[in-house]
C-alpha cells in the first residue's frame, strides 16, 4: 500500500512540476500582498515591525487560500477522484497524501523565502526565529482544515469565496496563538505555551481532518 | 418599581439611548426572524401548489401522448 | 435474454436464475432502489450475474443508468437494497471489491495537463499494477501514436476518451463497468473496443454497460431495461 | 414496501412531536421574557457602579449563552445525523444555524452597546468579543454551504460536517476572559457556588435566560417543521396536510 | 455524393459546381487551412454550400471535424483560405452572418444552474428573438416535461443535452452547424432530432455536421472525409 | 440592441439571485479579512486608525478578485461565452454589461456595508467620506481591469492564482492614490487631486479595457 501512495505522491509531484508557474504563484502572491501593506500603511519602520506578525500571518492564510481551491477541484471535475475512491486505497490516506503533496509544493516555498520577508519588514532576529517555527507547526494545520473546506465545498459550482468564508473562521485560533507568540519573541518573552497549544491543535487535526475530508468528499460524489 | 416615573424610565438613570438602542435592535432582530420564518412556511405553500400544477402538466402529456399513439394505431 | 425492471419487481426472463441462488453467482444485486429528489428512479432491483455475462442497461435519457452504474461500483450508496460481491456486501470488502473491479463514466479521469503516458502510469501505479511496463505499445494499439507525450488537453474529444479506455487493456479484473464507451469514438476504435470487450467476456469476465446504441455483439447479450418514470 | 414507508413515518412523527411542543415553547417565552425582561427593566435595583445601563445584561447574558447553546445544539444534532444517519437530525441542523446566528446578532449588538458607555467605544478587538464575532460567521458559514447545495440532503450533511468542525472555537469563547486578560467580565453567575451578583438582579436574569431559552426553542422546532415539509414535500403525509388545508 | 479533402487539393465528385461560381451558393469555403501545433490538420479546403443541402463531415477521432467547424461559425480564425456567406467574407458583417447561424458544439451553452426555460429565456433575449413565448409546449415536445423548472445540473447527460438543441426549435435561420449532436441522446431522441434536421433541408436551410454514426437520411446528404493525419 | 444586452444583464442578475448566498459571500469575506488585521495587528485604536485605509482597500482588492474569477469563468466552461459570440452581439458591449453585473451583485454590497467597518476600525467621520469617494471611483476601475485579467487567463486550467499576480501590479497605483486620499482626510487636507487622478484612469479604463477583454476573449476560444 505504500507504494501505491507513493505513486500518488508522485504524481501530484509531477502535476506541480509540468505547471511550474503553479509553483511560483502562491509565492508571487504572498510576496505581493505583503508588500501592498507597506504601500498602503505608509513606510515607518517602527510601525512595520510592529505590524508585521499580523501581516505575514494573514498574508499566509490569504495565498494558501488561493492555492487551497485547486486541491480537490481538478480531480473532481475530470473524474480522478472518482478513480481514486475506486482504488481500494483507504479514502483518508488518499486524504493525507494529497495535503502532504499541497504543503510541499504550495507552502513549503513561502517558508523558504521568509528570510527575505524578515528583511522586508525589519523584524528582529529572535522574531523571525519564532515566525519561522510558527509557520512550521502552524501551516500543516492550515493545510489540513484547509483540506475539509475544499471537500466540503466540492460539488458546488462556484465554491471560491464560501470556501474562505467557512475556513477564515477556523483559522482565526491559529492566527491569534502565531501572532501572538511572534509578539512574545519580540518582547523577549517565552513563547512555548503558544507554540504549544499550536502543536495540540495539529495533532488534534491531524487524527479528526483527514476522516471528516473523506466523508465530505464521498458526499460530494452521491 | 425602581422608578419614580415613566420618564425616568424612559431616561435611565441617563444610560436611555443605549439601553433603548440594545432593546429595539434585538427586539427587532428577533420579530424579523419570526417573520421570515412565517413567510418561508408560507412560501413551501406556494411551492407546493406549482408542484401540483407541474404534476398535471405530466398528466396532461401524457394523456396526449397515449392518445396519439392510438390515433397512430389507427391509422395503421 | 431480456431483463426488464417494472414497477414493482423485477421480471426474470429466460435462463437467469432466480435471486435467491445467491451463492452461485458472481455479482448479485438484490432489492435496489435510487431515489432522486421526488422520483424514484427505480427500486426493487435485483439481478446476478454468472461469469461470461454482459448486462446492457438500457433506456431513454434520465431513466437512471447512470445512477445504477454509480450504486454499482459503490461511488454512492443505494437507498436500500443490497449489492453482493462473491456472497459479501460490497460495502464491508473493504476495499478488495474496488480492486476487482474497473470503471469507466461520463467524467473520464484523464488529468488534461498530463500526457497519455503520465496519465496511464499514475493511474496503475494508484491500483498497485506493475508500473513498470512499457505503455508505448498499447497506445499505438489504440492510435495515439505520436500523441504520447501530448498533454492530454491538446487531444480531440475521442482521443481523450481513448486513453482513459486505455485501463480496460491494463487491469486485468473480473468485473468491468462501462457508462456509455462509445461516446466520441470513431468506428474503428469502437471495433476495437468491442473486440476487446468480447475478448474479456470469453475469459469469464463480467461487463455491465450502458450504451444507447445496440451492440450487435457476437455473444449473447442481456438487457435489462430502465424505464422513464415521471 | 413498509421498508420504505418506516423512515418517512419517522419524519411525520417527529412532525407530531414539534406540532405538540410547540404551544409549550411559544406560551413560555412569552411569559418568560415578559416577566424576566420587565421586572429587570423597571424593578431591579441599580448597579452602583455601572448604574442603570447595566440593564442590558438582561438580554445580553441570555443570548450570549443561548449563543453556544444553540451551537452546542446545533453540533449534537450534526453529530447524530452524520454517525446514526438519521434525517430529522440532518434537518436541525440547518433550521437552527439562522436562529443561533441572530440570537449571535442579538449578543454582539446588545454587548457593543453596552460597551459604548462602559468602555468608551463600541468595539474591541479584545478576545471574547472576537471570538463572539467568529460564532457569528460559523453560522453563517453554516447557512451559507447549506444554502450552497441544490440537493438539501447532500447540503445537511456538508452543513452538519462544518458544524462539528467548528465546535473547537466554543471552549475557546468561553474561556477567552481566561486566557487573556481582557476588558470583559470574568465569570460572575456562572459560578454556581457563590454568585457575586445580588438575588433580586439574579432572578430576573435566570428567568429570562429561560424564557430566551423557549424562544430558541420554539423557533428551531418551528423552521425545523418548514424544513421536513421542504425535504418531503412529495410524500403521502405532506400531500395530505397541504389537500385538507386547501380543502378548508 | 462524395467529398474528400485529399492531401494536396481537394477532389470535387459529382454535382458540385465548381468553386468559381461562387455568387450562385449561400456559403462558400476558400481554401482553408487549419494548423494546430505543428500537425497540418487540412489545408486548401474548399467547398459550397446549396440551400437545402446537408454536410456530413466525417473522419476518425482528431481529424479535425470539430476544428473544421469552430472555423467555419467564426469562433476560431483558419490560418489561411476564406469563408464567403452570400459572397461577403464572413469576418466583415458584423454580426450579420451570426445572426443567421446556429451552433451546437461539445460544450452546450447550458448553465447548470438555471433551470431549462430560464436557459433557453436568456438565449432567446440574447439571439433577440420574441422571448414573450410560451416555452413549455417545445420542452414538451424533447421530453424534459415536468423538468423545466429544476436546475440543469440536476439532469441526465441526454437530458442537458436536448435543452440545448431546443435552440433549433426556436431560431429559423439558414445554418445550422452540429457537431456530434446524437451524443448520449437517447433513440426517440436521435429521430426527433433528425426529422427536425429533414425538415429545416426541406425548407432550404443548410446543415454542416459530424457525426460518427451513419446518419441514413431519406435525403441526400454530402459527404466531407477528413482524413487524420500524423 | 438595446432590449438583448438588458436581457443578457437580467440573466446575471436571475443568476445571483438564485444563487443568494454567492450575494453575501464576499460581503462577508470582506468583514472577515478586515477583522483578521485587529486580530493580527493588536487592538490598540491608534493604530488601526492608522492602518484603516491601507487594510480596508487591501480587503477591497482581494475580495473582489476573489469574486472576479468566476466572472467569465463558468460561461466559458459551459459554452455560454461561445454562444455570446455567436449571437452577433458587439463583444465588448457583451463585456461591459458583464461587468456591470459584476458590479452590482459583488462590489455594491460592499460599499453599502463600509459604515460597519468605519465603527470597526475607528475611522473619523471624514475619513470615512473620504473612503467612500475613493470606493466609488475606485471600484468600478478595479472591475473592468479585472476583467481583462480574468478574460486572459481564460484559457489556462488555473487561472486563479495567475489571475492575482496578473492584477494586483496593476491595482497598485489605485491602491497608493486611494489610501493617500484617505491618510489626506485624516489630517483634514483636501483630497481631491487623487480622486481626480483615479476619475482619469477611470475613464481610461472605461474606454479601453472593454476592447482588450473582448480581444483576449477571442484569444481564449482559439
Ligand atoms: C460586543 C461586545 C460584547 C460581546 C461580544 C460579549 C460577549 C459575551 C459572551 C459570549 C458572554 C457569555 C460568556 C460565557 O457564558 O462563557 C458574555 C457574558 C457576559 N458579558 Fe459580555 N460581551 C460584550 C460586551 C459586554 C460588556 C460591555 C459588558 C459589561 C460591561 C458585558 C458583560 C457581560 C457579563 C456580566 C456577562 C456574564 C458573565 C458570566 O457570568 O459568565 N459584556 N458576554
Ligand atoms: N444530483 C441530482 N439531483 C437530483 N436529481 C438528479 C441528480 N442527478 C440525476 N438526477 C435525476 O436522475 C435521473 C437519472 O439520471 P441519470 O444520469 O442516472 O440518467 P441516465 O439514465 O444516465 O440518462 P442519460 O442517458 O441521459 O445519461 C435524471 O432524470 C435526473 O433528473
Ligand atoms: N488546443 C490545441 N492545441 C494543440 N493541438 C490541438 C488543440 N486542439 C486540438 N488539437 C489537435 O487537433 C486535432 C484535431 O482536433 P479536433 O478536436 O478538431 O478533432 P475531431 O475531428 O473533432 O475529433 P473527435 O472525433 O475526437 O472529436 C487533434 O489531433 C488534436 O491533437
Ligand atoms: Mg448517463
Ligand atoms: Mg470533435
Amino acid at each position: 500500500m505504500m507504494a501505491r501512495l507513493t505513486g500518488l505522491l508522485g504524481r501530484e509531484m509531477t502535476l506541480a512540476y509540468r505547471q511550474k508557474s503553479e509553483l511560483i504563484q502562491p509565492l508571487i502572491f504572498f510576496v505581493l500582498v505583503i508588500s501592498l501593506f507597506p504601500l498602503g500603511v505608509g513606510p515607518g519602520p517602527q510601525m512595520l515591525q510592529k505590524i508585521a506578525p499580523g501581516v505575514i500571518w494573514v498574508a499566509v492564510l490569504l495565498s494558501s487560500l488561493l492555492g487551497m481551491e485547486r486541491l480537490f477541484r481538478d480531480d473532481f471535475s475530470d473524474g480522478w477522484l472518482e478513480q481514486m475512491m475506486l482504488s481500494g486505497l483507504p479514502l483518508y490516506a488518499v486524504v493525507l497524501v494529497k495535503v502532504t503533496a499541497h504543503w510541499l509544493t504550495c507552502v513549503l516555498p513561502l517558508l523558504l523565502i521568509s528570510p527575505l520577508l524578515a528583511l522586508f519588514l525589519n523584524l528582529t532576529p529572535a522574531m523571525y526565529v519564532a515566525l519561522l517555527c510558527s509557520l512550521l507547526i502552524g501551516t500543516p494545520l492550515l493545510s489540513l482544515v484547509g483540506a475539509t473546506g475544499v471537500a466540503l465545498t466540492l460539488g458546488l459550482q462556484r465554491g471560491g469565496v464560501l470556501l474562505s468564508l467557512l475556513l477564515l473562521p477556523l483559522f482565526i485560533p491559529l492566527l491569534i496563538f502565531a501572532t501572538s507568540a511572534v509578539d512574545a519573541a519580540s518582547m523577549q518573552l517565552p513563547y512555548n505555551g503558544q507554540l504549544a497549544i499550536i502543536g495540540a491543535l495539529l495533532l488534534l487535526a491531524l487524527a479528526l481532518t483527514p476522516i471528516a475530508t473523506a466523508h465530505a468528499l464521498k458526499i460530494s460524489q452521491n | 418599581m425602581h422608578f419614580d416615573s415613566w420618564s425616568a424610565f424612559w431616561a435611565m438613570g441617563g444610560y436611555g439611548f443605549y439601553v433603548w438602542l440594545a432593546f429595539g435592535v434585538s427586539g427587532v432582530a428577533l420579530v424579523l426572524l419570526i417573520v421570515q420564518s412565517v413567510r418561508a412556511r408560507r412560501h413551501l405553500q406556494k411551492s407546493w401548489q406549482t408542484e401540483q400544477a407541474r404534476k398535471q402538466r405530466i398528466a396532461a402529456s401524457r394523456a396526449r401522448q397515449q392518445s396519439n399513439s392510438k390515433l397512430a394505431e389507427e391509422v395503421d | 435474454m431480456l431483463l426488464s425492471a417494472g414497477f414493482c419487481a423485477v421480471h426474470f426472463v429466460m435462463n437467469c436464475q432466480p435471486p435467491n441462488r445467491l451463492s452461485l453467482s458472481l455479482l448479485s444485486v438484490n432489492n435496489l432502489s435510487c431515489i432522486k429528489r421526488d422520483r424514484i428512479l427505480f427500486e426493487e432491483l435485483g439481478f446476478a450475474m454468472q461469469p461470461g455475462e454482459l448486462l446492457h442497461v438500457q433506456g431513454p435519457n434520465g431513466a437512471g443508468k447512470t445512477s445504477l452504474l454509480r450504486l454499482l461500483v459503490g461511488l454512492s450508496l443505494p437507498d436500500s437494497g443490497t449489492i453482493l460481491w462473491r456472497g459479501e456486501d460490497v460495502r464491508r470488502t473493504s476495499g478488495l471489491y474496488q480492486s476487482e473491479l474497473c470503471y469507466f463514466g461520463h467524467k473520464l479521469g484523464v488529468n488534461l495537463a498530463l500526457s497519455a503516458i503520465d496519465n496511464l502510469r499514475f493511474w496503475c501505479r494508484m491500483q498497485g499494477l506493475p508500473a513498470g511496463q512499457d505503455l508505448y505499445p498499447l497506445l499505438e494499439i489504440l492510435g495515439l501514436v505520436g500523441l504520447e507525450e501530448l498533454p492530454a488537453g491538446q487531444l480531440s474529444a475521442g482521443q481523450q476518451r481513448r486513453i482513459a479506455l486505455a485501463r480496460f487493456w491494463l487491469k486485468s479484473c473480473p468485473l468491468w463497468v462501462l457508462d456509455e464507451p462509445f461516446t466520441a469514438l470513431d468506428r474503428q476504435a469502437v471495433k476495437l473496443l468491442k473486440s476487446r470487450l468480447a475478448a474479456h467476456l470469453q475469459n469469464q469476465g463480467i461487463i455491465i454497460m450502458t450504451s444507447h446504441q445496440s451492440l450487435d455483439f457476437p455473444m449473447p447479450v442481456r438487457e435489462l431495461h430502465l424505464e422513464y418514470r415521471l | 414496501m413498509w421498508k420504505w414507508l418506516h423512515p418517512y413515518a419517522k419524519t411525520e412523527r417527529a412532525f407530531a412531536l414539534c406540532s405538540k411542543l410547540l404551544p409549550w415553547c411559544w406560551g413560555g417565552a412569552a411569559l418568560g421574557l415578559t416577566i424576566g425582561l420587565i421586572w429587570g427593566l423597571a424593578f431591579a435595583p441599580a448597579d452602583y457602579q455601572q448604574g442603570d445601563s447595566f440593564r442590558i445584561i438582561y438580554l445580553h447574558v441570555p443570548s450570549a449563552i443561548l449563543s453556544m447553546g444553540a451551537y452546542s445544539g446545533m453540533a449534537i444534532a450534526a453529530f447524530i445525523g452524520l454517525v446514526w444517519q438519521i434525517r430529522s437530525a440532518d434537518m436541525a441542523v440547518a433550521a437552527i444555524a439562522p436562529v443561533g446566528a441572530v440570537v449571535t446578532f442579538v449578543a454582539l449588538f446588545t454587548g457593543a452597546a453596552w460597551g459604548k458607555p462602559m468602555w468608551g467605544t463600541w468595539w474591541v478587538w479584545d478576545a471574547r468579543l472576537t471570538s463572539e464575532l467568529i460564532l457569528l460567521f460559523l453560522y453563517l458559514g453554516v447557512m451559507a454551504l447549506y444554502q450552497s447545495f441544490e440537493d438539501k440532503q447532500q447540503g445537511a450533511k456538508a452543513a452538519g460536517i462544518l458544524a462539528l468542525v467548528g465546535v473547537v472555537n466554543l471552549p475557546i469563547i468561553h474561556y477567552s476572559v481566561e486566557w487573556w486578560n481582557t476588558l470583559h467580565q470574568g465569570a460572575t453567575i456562572t459560578k454556581f457556588g457563590k454568585p457575586s451578583i445580588a438575588p433580586e438582579m439574579l432572578w430576573p436574569l435566570l428567568i429570562s435566560i429561560v424564557g430566551l431559552g423557549l424562544l430558541v426553542a420554539a423557533l428551531s422546532l418551528y423552521r425545523l417543521q418548514s424544513e421536513m415539509i421542504r425535504r418531503e414535500m412529495h410524500r403521502p403525509w405532506v400531500q395530505a396536510m397541504y389537500t385538507q388545508q386547501e380543502g378548508q
